[in-house]
């Protein structure tokens, strides 16, 4: 495993993530009220510890899959900050150069292939990454993230089968927030414990409380060193809440703002500090501290964005071809 | 006449369709709380979760259950709600729902209807933005049309859903929340047939879908800047194709512009344009010329986003391109 | 269940379908070798079982949909063997007019809801199927084969998880032939136990004996039943083998000959005959003129067949659409 | 020069390339067994199943996991036997593949290759006997070509899988098994340059892949019946499009027929046949035609089959229309 429970940095790193996240998500939400954000906006706000617990085990040159609510994955990763909010801008310093926006941030040389609009998608792209590994003979791994709506999905189904046959290293992680849009889980859903998706493709699955940093840590440290040391893929299982609606600005008449108050309850932030406390890892007032410091963070990525230049339109069609082909009219 | 959105029209449509028939399903993922766009608002009060049937995260098998449903009796009107979610299902409708009839030598009817909403509306980036006309309507078996206003909508959809095969309804994103004047009864626009959005004589715009309106603006600056009288056809549906209408207007004219939404290269545009060049040879006092997005995916960013897509500057610039020729 | 086991008449009707199936496929073989049937034809010599059994359960009003490899499908279901017949040979009278073929053999007034060239595009259309029917609120029952090979597309997990969450009347029957095409199902597949595709979507799976008329006819009744009074789907893998090659021409490198003389052995036809004259069913001599019988009902399918002619070239765009509008050039 | 078939000139192609770039591999279904065509034939021998890997029949995974691996080093050519089971895979080719690049703003390529048979071979029916290029090549970022004959489909599939983007490479089943003179060497075939296949001066026949074949025939019959020097354009790849040698020859023989397999209504030939009415207007002497396939799901039995699919007198036809014009 890449990250040692007993070592504060790794601890006071993933802390450090934790907040990112949601000191980003929750300024989007500010700044999109106030018509700066371009398109619509899914926050991750409530299931920061599966993305950060994820990612605290993997290297670098691990790869990771999202999904349209991919702004945690790819801070988790390590994506650059002022690129992924410039690029959520639409601006030409974005980590896409504009072209993607919020659902399609990707760093490719940090291992995030991309969050993606199509639900599931990422699925069959991990395994290729998986195949990938397998030809290169590196020891690097995949994870994919995917909702409980998403499983559902075909893809995951056709992806699981192939990376259970050639037990690639791809671990994936079903991140149930108990709702896909406007629709909760069982109204679509044959199955109310997801890890027997696993099952029928003879992947082991775990089922873990997603709000849990340290636990999601160590069941997907398995998960990852299995998938490193050529064990094949595993099927996380992971519970959560969103505590946003779908997207921002989501009226959310599907469920009760009492089912929401008491998700909340169970916030990974509070939850995590409060681990952190119990194990002397920190002192009075570095949470606060820590706070500020991720503050200014993304208010520096805020102010680079905002500063940042439009692209050119007269650049439109750059980047279709790898090839000075730009435009095949 | 009081005037209403695209999804209130469609509502009317669909409410009235499934009081009049009992087999008239709908199906989708989140249709049960309107849909994305309030396409399906108060028909699950109304009809039951029986008829109005929230469906999974998996297009395969909400449009191949349409099919199945179709061809065992009752009236299925499947919603995708983006375009682009159809390419996880294009077996469905490519290898399925257009072929059944045909290929089981006419025993069976597929009565069912594909709702998506397309076209770019501010930033919703690559793959939620698009327009793919071009593809269903070169596949044989499968109906298309594309409203350009709300009254349309309402008698588009429901010509579509009491029709016996598979139909896909494509409602741009853009125009989706603009309202206009419907009737309160119920009507049936039929398929297959044009409208004139707007008479004149000195060049014909062919288009549908948003690209009415555009056409409509780009008419008005003509007229208002230029002195140009151009007519404005609003295909309505692409498959059948009203090309009757769009050579009349033509052949009056003699020049034209085709615009779409979708991208130029390979579009249905291009169907149109070679059939007028075909149909009306020398009797033409310019090339057709079509106005589309240009080759790229869409992108998020605004300013990239508006390069991309086609807009009324560029109907204009076009028209007054074609009409700086001299008769040839 | 329709079928009784102690009736005579209804375990006769069930050794012809027998026959008949495997009379009409060997005759094809034979057409085929002589150049009179156009395509290419999958025979479902061996698996006869399944379809039998299946069907013997099944009324006229209940619908099956098919594979490439359904003629044992459609003649279990009741097809006109002529229409059948002519529909292979390509001509007017076929069942399709012609336009369908080998591949696309289909009898709605039968329930048949086509054989499809596309693997596992029937689980999807069978769950519709079953969609209508409780929409209409009948007792019918829908079922749908598919292979072994097919079980790894999206589409079957698509259609389970919905047939479970609604509890539709549809009965999943995987024709476990070992094979799909070339490649053998351990090669691509994650589990060997087929019926754990069924535990993650909650479905009850039980695996029977393909060859074992007897034995599916029992196991395929209680599913048809469950299904029948609204308990919802059942997935059934079938244990079978293919005789033939994937396709008739088929040089079958990938198997040897001792292992398809080894699976001959246990051929369903045979087997039934011993149970037929075990159960005192039959009396001496019935096998043989019952092969006559059905052999002269497969010659007059030819004869009608070749007899008959081809469509007319003009009528070609008939049947793209319903109404008048049959070509939108 | 020896004779090989399509199907040994591609293995040498992809032989070839994975002998000089451990990152080709080669992914479909039952390709082990040398491919449903004899594509693959040799191959799992000399590299091992590292690098031909058997699918699973799940096409959106084969096309998926071909994008996972493009983007993480890999150069993989994935072959989907028919091209009607691309439609399963749609979501992969048109939202996935297609637009990484761009919609990553340049941060990553997708060098890879998807191979499909299409077109109609002996009663193949509804779902084994389609062309569908004018989808793919709609959309933008995809590359895609179709090779007439076995020297061209060495080495487009060369340069194909050396390009550092999506190409769909479609080889027509009518004329897999054809043979043709091939060089032993290695050579590449540009995309993106067409070919002229015969040179005449009265008529431009514009093609690609088995209609190449075909338009030949019909410039042999024009010739040697009509005394009618037909010129055979060879597009050969479809994006990029090189209509600098259409028009070229357009220019000079200023009738023009534009003939593929695939059905005419929406087909790839519109874009030809508009493109050129909009470079060359005035400058035609007869309207540009269009032969494809008629509006039907291609039909088993084989009177039907022939009547929905162009044939060589259909371009001979055609071709006479447009001769039989008096200069506009
Ligand atoms: C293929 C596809 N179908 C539908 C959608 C529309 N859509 C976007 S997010 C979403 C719900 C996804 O639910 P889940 O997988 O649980 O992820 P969550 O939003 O809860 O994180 C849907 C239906 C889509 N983007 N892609
Ligand atoms: C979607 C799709 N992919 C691939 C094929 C090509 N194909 C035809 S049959 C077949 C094997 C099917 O195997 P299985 O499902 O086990 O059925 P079996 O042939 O053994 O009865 C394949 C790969 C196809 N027809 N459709
Ligand atoms: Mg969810
Ligand atoms: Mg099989």
């Amino acid at each position: 495993m890449t990250f040692d429970v007993e070592n504060r940095n790794d601890n006071l790193e993933a802390y450090r993530k934790l907040l990112l996240i949601r000191c980003f998500e929750e300024t989007l939400e500010a700044l999109f009220a106030e018509g700066k954000i371009p398109g619509f906006v899914h926050t991750y706000i409530g299931e920061e510890a599966i993305a950060v617990g994820v990612c605290s085990n993997l290297r670098t040159d691990d790869y990771i899959t999202s999904t349209h609510r991919g702004h945690g994955h790819a801070i988790a990763k390590g994506i650059d900050l002022n690129g992924l909010m410039a690029e959520v801008f639409g601006k030409a310093t974005g980590i896409c150069k504009g072209r993607g926006g919020s659902m399609h941030v990707a760093d490719f040389s940090k291992g995030i292939l991309g969050a993606n609009g199509i639900v599931a998608a990422g699925t069959v792209i991990a395994a290729g990454a998986g195949l990938s590994i397998r030809r290169r003979q590196t020891d690097q791994v995949v994870t994919c993230f995917f909702g409980d709506g998403g499983i559902n999905k075909g893809t995951v189904h056709e992806a699981m089968n192939f990376c259970s046959v050639k037990k690639l290293p791809v671990v994936f992680v079903c991140e149930n927030n108990q709702y896909a849009q406007f629709t909760s889980r069982e109204r679509t859903t044959s199955v109310s414990d997801l890890s027997a998706r696993g099952v029928a493709h003879g992947i082991p699955a775990v089922t873990v409380d997603g709000n849990n940093l340290i636990e999601v840590i160590g069941e997907t440290g398995n998960a990852i060193d299995k998938a490193r040391a050529g064990l094949g893929p595993t099927l996380v299982v992971a519970e959560t809440y969103r505590f946003g609606g779908h997207y921002v600005g989501d009226p959310q008449a599907y469920r009760s703002p009492e089912e929401v108050g008491d998700r909340r309850l169970k916030d990974p932030i509070p939850m995590y500090e409060a681990y952190l406390e119990s194990q002397g890892l920190v002192d009075s007032g570095y949470f606060e501290k820590e706070k500020e410091a991720v503050q200014e963070l993304v208010a520096a990525a805020v102010s680079y964005a905002e500063t940042s230049e439009y692209p050119n339109p007269e650049s439109a069609t750059d980047y279709v071809f790898a090839d000075s082909m730009q435009d095949h009219q | 006449m009081r005037s209403i959105s695209f999804g209130q029209a469609t509502v009317e449509a669909t409410a009235s369709a499934m009081r009049g028939d009992e087999a008239v399903i709908v199906t989708g993922e989140d249709i049960g709380w309107g849909g994305n766009f309030g396409q399906f608002k108060g028909l699950l009060e109304e009809f039951g979760p029986e008829r109005v049937v929230d469906m999974p995260i998996s297009e395969a098998l909400i449009l191949g259950s349409a099919v199945g449903a179709a061809v065992t009796g009752l009236r299925p009107v499947a919603s995708l709600s983006f375009v682009e979610f159809t390419m996880g299902a294009m077996d469905e409708i490519i290898n399925q729902a257009a072929k059944f009839r045909y290929m089981f030598g006419g025993q069976v009817s597929v009565p069912m209807v594909i709702r998506a909403s397309d076209g770019v509306l501010r930033s919703s980036g690559a793959q939620h933005s698009e327009s793919f006309e071009a593809f269903f309507s070169h596949m044989p078996g499968l109906k298309v049309v594309a409203p350009s206003n709300p009254a349309d909508a309402k008698g588009l959809l429901r010509s579509a859903i009491d029709d016996d095969d598979p139909v896909i309804y494509l409602e741009n994103k853009k125009i989706t929340f603009r309202r206009g004047p419907v009737a309160e009864e119920d009507y049936w626009t039929p398929l297959g047939k044009a409208s004139v959005a707007r008479t004149g004589g000195d060049i014909s715009l062919i288009t549908y879908s948003v690209m009415t309106q555009h056409a409509l603006e780009a008419a008005k600056i003509l007229s208002e800047e230029h002195e140009i009288d151009a007519e404005v056809i609003d295909l309505r549906s692409l498959v059948p194709l009203d090309m009757a209408t769009v050579l009349d207007s033509v052949a009056k004219t003699r020049r034209v512009v085709v615009c779409h939404e979708a991208w130029t290269f390979g579009g249905f545009g291009a169907e149109i344009s070679s059939q007028i060049n075909e149909c009306l040879f020398g009797e033409l006092d310019a090339p057709v010329l079509r106005v589309g997005a240009k080759s790229s995916p869409i992108p998020f960013s605004p300013p990239l986003e508006r390069a991309v897509v086609p807009e009324v500057s560029e109907v204009v610039q076009a028209a007054l391109k074609t009409l700086s020729r001299h008769p040839g």
